[in-house]
């Protein structure tokens, strides 16, 4: 890796924002599936 | 009170104290698997000394500290306590003040087995006792607050490390950096930094588990 | 022993909705509109996800810590489901910035791991809050679970500038700051709108995950019982 | 002390999904006995260990000895002693030296440790290992551990379980003995003839609830004492819906 400017590097950007957006996506997806369960058994 | 359950802590620690010589040969048996874990490099094995050895006692404390309450749950000999009526306060630095010994006891066993095994050698003796002193108490504080939790559970032997060995990070590095200096030599002198922040580390849960441990064991 | 309550408002959905708006529209700015950095060059883009989650992973960790202390005094089930909420989106968050914070490293200095303290400090409270989690699912008993699970975020929150600075010392030696303090003015932009948009996403999220935890106190704790003969009505 | 040692209003706990006391209410005069009977599962232990400050209550009120069980525990535990099912003991140690561990915490001197042995008829043993003890053998320990405490309010919890038909002699005794001295006893038990012969009051639970004779109130007479007191326990208690 070269004194100064980094070069290229734009996997490692899409890499980091990519994690991020899934990660929040599936936590999002889990606590909506979570809610509908904790829901059913609330109802039993 | 606190001389109390000091006394009856150490009559405890006396009547089990062949299983402090199963942790003691614990903590050799780790010290001698790091050895092989490196190979025979006396070199390497010197400059990591002070982690192997720190690393052997937080392995071997775990141990200690879960069966620290055991006799204390086992007919719920604390809440017998309790309701004399004795001081919380008092049980928790009587147990934590054991376990100290206990770790500290372990601590100065192992020296000598990390000298021989990893040819250690380190002419200040003094220091290096007040650096195993300071970081078992380290260990001990936060160990006897959360052993006095999980012994009432059914997985104590797992979730007490999950949830001491994040804690005790910054007194496990001042110790080892403690320690290496007092072996490996200090030219700039910088153990002193290292010792302050392990009392202070001390000091913060000494006082704060006291306070804490009173909402742990009364229902 | 306050029974919760489960609120059933529809903010969290907008504030999640918000949330993602601002997201994109912060990153769009942060990817394609401001200038690639002097000295970093496109990877410095990295900064504007990072640094918004190191703010409000900030936030929830004081949060968790606002919530154990307020059960301890007022013994507010809602309060313990709102910690139980504040350590699964703090452990989250702090999953997220290590696994940023491992990327950030590798083109900058050719390792995952850097052993910054910030990010060090983030690991280790990590492993303190899984630890608490892991407590959670182990005891049986709501009320026991709910004090000590308090304690414990207690104890760890106030570890956490104790870490900071113990692995600050300890690796001063190495390299100074590798992730740059102070953003020159143009960057500021796509910084502050994520920032908003990640706290929006984490309130949101807070509430969601309390109501589930409420919900499942409802479901442990029974509901006290209708009294015999007239007293039922000013005691109930 | 106020005539009324103990007195309960409401009191209710619960574990979790279940209701273990559900609607408790009675008053125990001073130096008077009372038997608490009801099947197993009727939460008569959880209230001795509500009034002994072991547990808090969820709902409701009590005190003992004066003193509220939430708020004054501390002056609650100076009076009262509880007999429970676990028997407090450390295994390691020996009868003497269990009795030394509480008396230190109790801060009076070890010199009672040999009478109170004594008394309980485990002299003999005293230097023994409660491992090697048998379950009459912990409760007679766990007796001279109440009576080292001198209790005003004694809570014994099935005091004549697991004891042999000397042990039966020795806890009417030792009742009679804290009775004469003032001291307010209640007891569960499940020996209801036995028992009538010391109780002045007795009270009846089932579900977490009182369900007779009237609280507190003494029984008819002392000749059909036995006689009431099983017709209570045969008694229909009328159905409670409970909502739990």
């Amino acid at each position: 890796m070269n004194q100064g400017v980094v070069t290229g590097g734009w996997e490692f950007v899409w890499a980091a924002y990519s994690l991020t957006a899934a990660m929040f996506l599936i936590y999002g997806v889990s606590l909506f599936l979570r809610r509908k369960g904790a829901k059913h058994d609330q109802r039993h | 009170m606190l001389t109390a359950a000091l006394r009856k802590e150490l009559l405890l620690q006396w009547r089990s104290r062949s299983q402090m010589m199963a942790v003691f040969v614990f903590g050799a048996a780790a010290l001698l698997l790091f050895s092989f874990a490196i190979g025979p490099n006396t070199e390497a094995l010197r400059t990591f000394s002070a982690g192997f050895l720190w690393l052997g006692l937080l392995l071997s404390s775990t141990l200690t500290l879960a069966e620290s309450f055991h006799a204390e749950m086992e007919n719920r000999a604390l809440e017998g306590l309790l309701l004399l009526p004795s001081n919380p306060h008092a049980l928790y630095y009587g147990k934590a003040i054991a376990n100290w010994l206990q770790l500290a006891v372990l601590g100065v066993a192992l020296v000598p087995v990390m000298v021989v095994l990893y040819d250690a050698g380190t002419t200040q003796l003094l220091n290096l006792l007040l650096i195993i002193v300071l970081g078992t108490a380290g260990l001990s504080a936060p160990g006897t607050l959360y052993a006095a939790m999980t012994a009432q559970l059914k997985a104590k032997q797992m979730i007490l490390p999950l949830l001491l060995f994040p804690l005790i990070v910054p007194a496990l590095l001042a110790s080892v950096k403690a320690t290496s200096f007092a072996i490996l030599g200090d030219p700039m002198g910088q153990a002193t930094s290292w010792i302050v922040l392990l009392l202070a580390f001390d000091l913060i849960y000494w006082s704060l588990c006291g306070v804490l441990f009173r909402l742990v064991v009364e229902e | 022993m306050e029974m919760p309550r489960v609120s059933t408002s529809r903010t969290p959905y907008v504030l999640l909705a918000l949330g993602v708006a601002c997201l994109l529209t912060g990153s769009y700015f942060g990817l394609f509109v401001a200038p690639a950095e002097e000295y970093m060059g496109n990877v410095q883009r990295i900064m504007y996800v990072h640094v918004p989650t190191a703010w409000n992973w900030m936030l929830s960790v004081l949060f968790a810590f606002g919530c154990a202390v307020v059960f301890l005094f007022k013994n507010d089930m809602n309060w313990d489901a709102r910690l139980e909420a504040g350590l699964e989106v703090g452990a989250l968050m702090a999953f997220l910035l290590c696994c940023q914070g491992a990327i950030w490293a590798k083109p900058t200095w050719g390792v995952w791991w850097d052993w910054d303290p910030r990010l060090t400090s983030t690991a280790v409270l990590l492993f303190s809050l899984l630890g608490i989690v892991a407590l959670r699912h182990f005891v049986d008993d709501p009320v026991k679970r709910a004090i000590w699970s308090a304690v414990a975020t207690i104890v760890a929150s106030i570890d956490l500038p104790i870490v900071y600075m113990s692995v600050k010392w300890w690796n001063s030696l190495h390299q100074q700051q590798s992730t740059p303090q102070t953003v020159s003015s143009q960057f500021h932009l796509p910084l502050r709108v994520n920032a908003f948009g990640v706290l929006f996403l984490m309130i949101g999220f807070l509430m969601l995950r309390s109501r589930i935890a409420a919900m499942r106190l409802q479901h442990e704790l029974a509901a006290p019982p209708v009294l015999t003969g007239e007293e039922a009505g000013e005691l109930a | 002390m106020s005539d009324v040692a103990v007195e309960v209003e409401q009191l209710a706990r619960r574990y979790g999904r279940r209701w273990a006391l559900v609607d408790v209410t009675f008053r125990v005069p001073t130096a008077t006995v009372m038997m608490v009977t009801g099947r197993n599962g009727a939460g008569k232990s959880t209230l001795f260990r509500v009034l002994a400050t072991a547990i808090r209550p969820d709902r409701g009120r009590a005190t003992v000895g004066g003193f509220d069980v939430v708020h004054e525990r501390e002056d609650v535990r100076k009076q009262t002693a509880l007999l429970a099912h676990q028997n407090y003991l450390y295994e390691s140690l020996s009868a003497r030296e269990n009795l030394d561990v509480v008396a230190d915490h109790l801060r009076i001197g070890r010199d009672g440790i040999a009478g109170v042995l004594e008394q309980v008829g485990l002299a003999a043993r005293a230097n023994d290992v409660i491992s090697t003890f048998s379950a009459g053998m912990r409760k007679r320990l766990s007796f001279a551990r109440v009576l080292l405490q001198e209790p005003k309010i004694v809570l014994l919890d099935e005091p004549y379980g697991a004891l042999d038909p000397p042990g039966f002699d020795l806890v009417d005794e030792v009742i009679r003995a804290l009775k004469a001295r003032g001291a307010t006893i209640l007891m569960t038990t499940h020996q209801i003839e036995r028992s009538a012969q010391l109780a002045d009051l007795t009270l009846m639970l089932e579900d977490g609830r009182v369900v007779g004779p009237a609280a507190g109130r003494p029984l008819s007479g002392p000749l059909d004492r036995g006689r009431a007191a099983r017709e209570t326990a045969a008694e229909p208690a009328a159905p409670q819906e409970s909502v739990c």
